[in-house]
């Protein structure tokens, strides 16, 4: 018995880094479905101990091919199995994957393959390739591209490009050969290396990378499956991009730590078909992919039949009487109520689950951005357990979870056990915990700026505790400004709801040092789409919709709407959007307007459109305006439009008698 | 374009000539087709291009030359002959099976390998079953590689006009056809559609090493993809040779490109 | 010999009441490729149309007329509510709706004049011509005789109809090619209740035929059944293919039953014309008069 | 509605290629099999078995036979009574001829004779097609009754041309009450439906749709013509045979060739046009209704004259079926070509899509 093997017996209790808990779930439930993926046509799977031989073959041939303790491995693509796997294998050798977002143009890769001095790579097919092969000449040091799928990669003969089932099959002799140096290789590593890079997009400046360890990620994901009672059963969809720390969270950590299963979805376009196949127990989205659901909801019972559509109002007016109390399982709902539900349950709840998939959910969570009321009460008034949680990637997304039967609308829950969670003095949210970053790669300013002394994050979020110990979220501390007659003007806020309806897709709002609160809408291509079609308006494209006299009013009257609103919402009241604007064109990561999570860049949509911003305040009426766009392709075009500016009603501000 | 390595002749017509009663479709044509390469036939509409490929899988028996296939000369084609030492086509005009699926409509396209019988089918349970599933593997591969998934179970009927032509193309290669016969594989699409499927036709020659023999009508397609072209006239050869060559013969000018385009 | 003539004439004349129904499917698929199964449904119905009125106490002379016009009056309907909705459907389903008509229309005749046995009088005997009896010693039946020449004119009168009136010429134009019908001015719905008309018409003429000689009852169904094979024969759009079919298939139907019929038990009349028109199918799939189709890709 | 579908994913193949690959589709067929084999034949009464069950499952697999040749091979048909005939009459001859021979062997041979006449008569469709296909079947109705009736051996030279079926025994067990029958009736049909799907869902039922849908394409992807479509003659007519034989020795009992008539063969076609063509499920439902279809029309002249007190003519109702069953199959074939089977089927797609329309 050599000493190796003795060390990896003594490794068998260890559960304290990722490949440990791979190895482990491979012996205690091996048969046990780990990975599933829709491809040709079925649900191809692979067991617990299917999925650890493939990662120790994974493991074993970038080790041949020269990937050692402290290299980073770039992995990019869409959610494919072996991608997953792919982090494991590399954490085995001691490696940091550094998944990346897998839509993002070459010259964005650059930077993170620079700044991770990527030599590996493994990236999901042809696509992709060709962008490493784009950007190759600035990144000297990357050494290695390897692909998942072969399609189109056969006139590829660099030798620099190879294919992973070649590294795999390679790996798996070497592994049947001397297993004990994979072993080795495990066993020397330790719950303080880090065990991810996760890219932050930022909204400013260039993205940072933040390095988790394994301990800080494994206790994130702990704390959330203990919370809601995860088990092995769970089958979750692995749909949403691996590079965000959501993703990684519930597809890789909590899916490790409870060794439940995954599921990757045939492509992007066919999710929802996916999803319904899946029925999965455990969901997490951010709030638009529960809001375009419920778009879609809302446009197919456009169609229904007359009956058809009366029954659904009734039965969702009654649920929104009374859903969320029944889930909740709070006392006091009347009889009447709760026998009205159960037939709507029945007749409607049920099967609306069931079309959308998500009759089997235990837990869904929404997080990444505010979720609207009434959104949030849709979901759990036809008894979907829809929770918002708080977090980041610097606190692996485990700050705040609403616990099961505390749900409030407008609050993401409580601290977590083993969080500490505290408000500065300028509103800011700060965060201690062991589920937190180490640093930012290579950026110790950075870490400094964003760590204090005592150790606490600072999440750039303004927020504050209600009085039953909830946290409230209003905007980025850093946005939250003061309008020129010193009310608080929280633009986040005020966006956020308009963005509630269905018809607003994107809002950006303007008040710091203004005398008033202007507005950029975006509408929602879908939905105004749909209801111009019902009103048989003709229209060539977005710009043109947007143009729209009748599609104005319709924007202007949910704006009238959002003020009738926040005008009783006390400190905020003064931020009514007196007047607004409807884009012509839709914001697009592509061109710098969102970050690749969908987030608005502010200053730089502020600079871009100054000009409107002038028209705004100067009480123009209109202002013409052209602006370049980029193509998915890569070629640019321009989109010319005179703009109308809106006025919309706003209402006097009640002052309380202080 | 990568430079195709074409082979030895596969596929030789010797002074074919075909008429309908009176009418004469083709008269005395010869041309040959090397393995490996792509060889389009193009012409003027009523040219007998359909016809030459109608002959070559055996829907039309010609009067007169011969068909030298592997080596092996023959006085005509017979259908089931030709599926079986695998020439497989598309039609001009959509010939699927409407009432089938797409998934199922493929499968017809390996019953040629399928060994089962209808005995073993209605017992189901056992080698039918075993074979059903090998042969949807194969399948599934081939939908993927045409990226129909999402469509798989769609009757193909509901499906719009590329998404049809692709299944049709799915199911000549369904057969694993050593020559792939295409009559206007882009006839009807939109320019997008033609990408599609200029690349898809690229991609079977290159994966698969099939011969492609196709009938196109947008010049710029035939001379970018293929790797010689035979044209037609009246039912008559008036030019034969590599995309360059076709370009400056005066023949061709003169008959076709002169006058139609 | 005078034996054989006599079977040879009696099948004959049986043929050219096999024809007039045969002439009613032939209208009816050259003008709007409808295979007409319920021609034989309409000879019945006609049949007993015509002597249900007789009964009530109408002259023939009025009764006729008088159906005449039932028979535009189905014409139109069935264009309406049957052909209408199933424009461009293919064949096999216009096939099989005429089925479906076949019982209707059957089920309306009885439930409208009951389903008894009716005797019709035409005022002509089914006896022996006694002068061919007498000069040639052949027995041919009276009635046989004036039925062929009534057939005779009607077919004559037909022919001229479609070769020298423009309705008719329409309605061979609309046989070859409906795009160039409707370039003639007469809209596609108006030629169909027109042709439908005239095969009600031939539909009477041959149900009061067949119904004065066996009677007005049921069974007129099945001698529709009969023109099938006439018409395999004679191909399905031939005016003269029905005509020469229906000769052939009386003939040899009778010729066969005569001398073929006492070694294998008789009643062989109800299969022999199929089986002679299968075996000719298989000869020439088009029939005697109808075009080659060539099938092209 | 009921149709709770998230969740049912496929892993395998075999799953994917089940005959129900919804759960909830499962979950009814097994209960209506439990009804059929358990709860009904100690429910019903012998006039229901007799007078509806039992022909209503003849009819099922007779317009199955039907549904193969002109709902899956596109050959359409007029002479299926006169297969069902062979059917009965070979069975009648096997039993009286062999002694001893197992019923259900008589039966399967007696299926292979149907198989074999459907074969000869199946020559001319590599000829012909459409209509005129359909008028050269008409001559193997004529000419088998004929045939039945005309040669006395296959009637052992009985003077009326009645048969009377022997019993049904297996292995000692007697066949002999109703309940019994329509066990044993049900038993066959469920195998024969099952053996049927199980085709029509290979490579043969593939092949008979190919030669259906484009009959050119089939023969150049390597299909042939003649053995698809006579396969698809011999698989039906054995179909028809089988039912043939039940329907003598299950229904009546006592059976006459000219029973056979071409107005059955009518009714089968009927089923399949209003059950629904190309569907194994609208042969059984195109069945039950023209089978309930008279009894219920019965029903409601009853209801007028006893109830109403309206005068009707004697026979009207017979002539007012005739026009039902017209009227039917004009209606179906041009409001839904496809029957009672399709409408089922976008019954339940609206259930699955339920509350949505689409």
């Amino acid at each position: 018995m050599s000493a190796v093997n003795e060390a990896a017996r003594s490794d068998r209790e260890r559960l304290d880094t990722f490949p440990h808990l791979m190895l482990h779930h491979a012996r205690v439930r091996g048969e046990h479905p780990a990975t599933r993926e829709k491809d040709m046509g079925i649900w191809q799977t692979w067991t617990w101990q299917q999925v650890a031989a493939e990662t120790r073959a994974m493991a074993c041939g970038l080790s041949l091919l020269g990937f050692k303790r402290g290299d980073n491995l770039a992995i990019i693509g869409d959610n494919r199995p072996r991608l997953y796997w792919a982090m494991c294998a590399a954490q085995m050798l001691g490696g940091v994957p550094v998944p990346m977002y897998q839509d993002a143009v070459a010259q964005e890769m650059s930077f993170v393959l620079e700044n991770a001095e990527i030599r590996f790579a493994i990236v999901e097919d042809q696509e992709q390739v060709d962008k490493m092969l784009e950007i190759k000449d600035n990144c000297p040091q990357l050494a290695h591209i390897l692909y998942d799928d072969p399609r189109g990669m056969r006139h590829y003969n660099q030798t620099f490009i190879q294919s992973l089932d070649e590294v795999m099959e390679m790996g798996r002799i070497h592994d049947q050969k001397q297993p004990d140096l994979l072993d080795t290789e495990i066993h020397q590593g330790g719950s303080e290396d880090i065990s991810v890079m996760l890219y932050t997009s930022g909204t400013t400046g260039k993205p940072k990378g933040v390095c988790v360890t394994h301990a800080a990620f494994i206790a994130a994901a702990r704390t959330g499956c203990e919370f809601d009672h995860l088990s092995a059963a769970e089958e979750v969809l692995s749909y949403l991009p691996m590079a965000w720390v959501g993703d990684h969270l519930f597809s890789y950590g909590q899916a490790l730590v409870a060794g439940f299963t995954i599921n990757c979805p045939e492509s992007g376009d066919t999710v929802m078909t996916d999803l319904r196949e899946i029925g999965p127990t455990y969901y997490f989205a951010p709030p638009r992919v529960f809001e375009n659901l419920l778009t879609q909801v809302m446009i197919r019972m456009e169609d229904a039949s007359n009956i058809k559509r009366k029954l659904f109002d009734y039965f969702m007016r009654v649920a929104k009487r009374c859903g969320a109390e029944i889930l909740d399982g709070k006392p006091g709902v009347p009889f009447s109520d709760r026998f009205n539900y159960a037939l709507g349950n029945l007749l409607i709840y049920g099967p609306l689950r069931n079309v959308l998939g998500m009759s089997r959910i235990r837990v869904a969570y929404t997080a990444g951005a505010a979720i609207g009321p009434d959104l949030f009460r849709f979901y759990r008034s036809i008894g979907i357990n829809l929770k918002q949680l708080y977090g980041s990637t610097e606190t692996c997304a485990a700050v705040c979870l609403q616990p099961d039967g505390e749900i409030k609308f407008d609050s993401v829950g409580k601290p977590v056990p083993g969080v500490e969670v505290k408000i500065a003095g300028n509103g800011e949210v700060l965060v201690r915990s062991q589920a937190m970053l180490k640093g930012y790669y290579k950026r110790p300013d950075a870490t400094a700026e964003s760590i204090d002394g005592e150790g606490y994050f600072h999440t750039g979020d303004a927020g504050f505790f209600d009085e039953d110990g909830h946290l409230k979220i209003i905007d980025r501390a850093k946005d939250v400004g003061k309008l020129a007659n010193g009310a608080m003007f929280a633009p986040n806020y005020i966006e956020n709801k308009l963005k509630f309806f269905q018809f607003i897709k994107e809002a950006v709002a303007f008040g710091h040092d203004r005398n008033m609160v202007c507005a950029f809408i975006n509408i929602d291509m879908g939905a105004v789409g749909n209801w111009a079609e019902r009103r048989n308006i003709a229209y060539s494209g977005y710009t043109d919709l947007a143009a729209k006299a009748e599609v104005g009013q319709l924007v202007l009257e949910c704006v009238e709407q959002v003020n009738a609103e926040l005008v009783h919402d006390g400190m905020l009241a003064d931020s009514q959007v007196h007047r607004f604007l409807v884009l012509h064109k839709e914001l697009d990561p592509d061109d710098d307007e969102l970050t690749r999570t969908r987030k608005v860049r502010r200053g730089f949509v502020s600079e871009k459109y100054a000009v409107l911003i002038d028209a705004l305040y100067s009480g123009k009426a209109s202002q013409y305006i052209e602006t370049q766009v980029k193509f998915e392709d890569g070629r640019t075009g321009m989109v010319a439009a005179d703009l109308k500016v809106y006025e919309a009603r706003t209402f006097p501000v009640v002052r309380k008698a202080a | 374009m990568a430079q195709r390595q074409s082979g030895d002749v596969i596929l030789d017509l010797q002074k074919i000539s075909l008429h309908f009663g009176g009418v004469k479709a083709l008269t005395d044509i010869s041309f040959d087709v090397r393995e490996h390469e792509i060889r389009a036939i193009i012409g003027p509409n009523g040219a007998g291009k359909s016809s030459m490929l109608n002959v070559i899988n055996g829907v039309y028996h010609p009067q007169e030359g011969t068909i030298v296939f592997r080596g092996k000369p023959r006085h005509e084609m017979d259908t089931y002959q030709a599926a079986k030492a695998g020439i497989a086509r598309t039609f001009q005009n959509i010939a699927l099976f409407k009432g089938m699926s797409v998934l199922d409509n493929i499968m017809t396209g390996r019953n040629l390998k399928i060994r089962s019988n209808f005995l073993l089918d209605a017992i189901y349970w056992g080698p039918a079953q075993r074979e059903e599933i090998e042969h949807r593997r194969k399948v599934e591969e081939i939908i993927d590689f045409l990226e129909i998934q999402h469509i798989r179970k769609t009757p193909v009927g509901r499906l719009p006009y590329g998404f049809q032509k692709r299944v049709e193309l799915g199911r000549a290669l369904a057969a694993e056809p050593s020559i792939l016969l295409l009559d206007e594989p882009m006839a009807g699409m939109n320019v997008e559609e033609k990408q599609d499927m200029c690349r898809f036709i690229l991609d079977v020659n290159d994966q698969f090493g099939t011969t492609i023999v196709l009938i196109e009508h947008d010049m710029g397609v035939v001379m970018d993809i293929s790797d010689r072209v035979v044209v037609l006239d009246y039912g008559k050869k008036i030019g034969d040779g590599t995309p360059d060559e076709i370009r400056n013969n005066q023949d061709v000018i003169n008959a076709y490109l002169g006058v139609a385009h | 010999m005078q034996f054989f003539l006599e079977v040879l004439l009696g099948g004959l004349l049986t043929g050219i009441m096999y024809s007039m129904v045969a002439l009613g499917f032939v209208l009816i698929y050259k003008a709007s490729g409808v295979f007409n199964f319920a021609q034989g449904a309409m000879v019945f119905f006609a049949a007993l149309t015509a002597v249900g009125l007789h009964d009530l106490g109408l002259s023939l002379w009025l009764a006729i007329p008088l159906t005449m016009l039932v028979m535009i009056v189905l014409a139109m309907a069935i264009e309406k509510i049957v052909l209408r909705p199933l424009v461009n459907q293919p064949e096999i389903t216009l096939f099989m709706v005429t089925i479906g008509l076949t019982f209707f229309i059957e089920g309306l005749a009885q439930a409208i004049w009951g389903a008894s046995v009716r005797k019709l009088e035409m005022g002509i005997d089914d006896v022996p011509l006694e002068y061919l009896l007498d000069t040639l010693g052949i027995a041919i039946s009276q009635f046989d005789l004036v039925a062929a020449g009534i057939a005779f004119v009607l077919v004559a009168g037909l022919a001229m109809f479609f070769s020298k009136t423009k309705v008719g010429r329409a309605l061979r134009a609309v046989a070859d090619d409906h795009q160039a019908a409707l370039s003639i001015g007469i809209p596609l719905q108006q030629i169909w209740v027109i042709v439908w008309g005239v095969a009600g018409f031939v539909a009477l003429v041959a149900g009061l035929l067949w119904g004065a000689r066996n009677g007005v009852q049921f069974a007129l169904t099945f001698v529709a059944l009969k023109a099938l094979p006439v018409l395999i024969l004679g191909g399905f759009t031939s005016v003269p293919g029905a005509i020469v079919g229906g000769l052939i298939i009386g003939a040899s139907e009778k010729i066969a039953e005569v001398y073929l019929g006492p070694y294998v038990g008789g009643g062989i009349e109800g299969w022999f014309p199929y089986v002679l028109a299968l075996l000719f199918l298989l000869a020439r799939p088009e029939g005697l008069f109808g075009e080659k189709i060539i099938r092209r890709i | 509605m009921f149709y709770r579908e998230a969740g049912q994913f496929k892993a395998t193949y075999a799953e994917d290629n089940q005959i129900f690959p919804i759960r909830q589709d499962r979950i009814g067929i097994t209960l209506i099999l439990l009804l059929a084999f358990l709860v009904i034949p100690l429910s019903a009464s012998p006039y229901i078995f007799s007078a509806i069950l039992i022909p209503f499952l003849i009819f099922s697999l007779a317009a199955l036979g039907l549904n193969i040749l002109t709902g899956y091979a596109g050959q359409l048909s007029l002479g299926t009574a006169a297969f069902m005939a062979v059917g009965a009459f070979a069975s009648y001859n096997f039993m009286l001829r062999l002694e001893g021979i197992p019923v259900l062997l008589a039966f399967a041979l007696s299926g292979c004779c149907a198989a074999a006449v459907g074969i000869v008569f199946g020559l001319p469709s590599l000829r012909i097609r459409g209509f005129y296909l359909a008028a050269s079947t008409l001559a193997t109705q004529f000419f088998i009754v004929w045939c039945l009736t005309k040669i006395g051996w296959f009637t052992n030279y009985s003077s009326s041309g009645v048969i009377t079926a022997q019993q049904i025994v297996i292995f000692g067990y007697a066949f002999d009450t109703p309940a019994a029958k329509y066990l044993f009736v049900l038993s066959v049909v469920s195998i024969m439906a099952l053996l049927a799907k199980n085709m029509v869902r290979s490579n043969t039922g593939r092949s008979w749709m190919a030669i259906r849908d484009m009959d050119m394409a089939a023969e150049v992807i390597g299909f042939r013509p003649m053995r698809t479509k006579l396969l698809a003659f011999a698989v039906s007519s054995f179909y028809c045979g089988v039912a043939g034989a039940l329907y003598a020795y299950a229904y009546l009992g006592t059976v006459e060739p000219e029973g056979f008539s071409l107005e059955m063969s009518f009714r089968i076609l009927f089923m399949v046009i209003i059950g629904g063509i190309g569907s194994i499920l609208g042969s059984f439902l195109g069945s039950a209704f023209i089978v309930l279809l008279p009894t219920l029309l019965n029903v409601l002249f009853h209801f007028l004259e006893t109830e109403l007190h309206v005068e009707l003519p004697s026979g009207i109702s017979s002539s007012v079926e005739l026009m039902v069953f017209g009227a039917l199959i004009i209606f179906f074939l041009i409001v839904e070509p496809h029957g009672l089977a399709r409408l089922w089927q976008i019954g339940k797609e609206k259930l699955r899509l339920w509350p949505f329309p689409h």
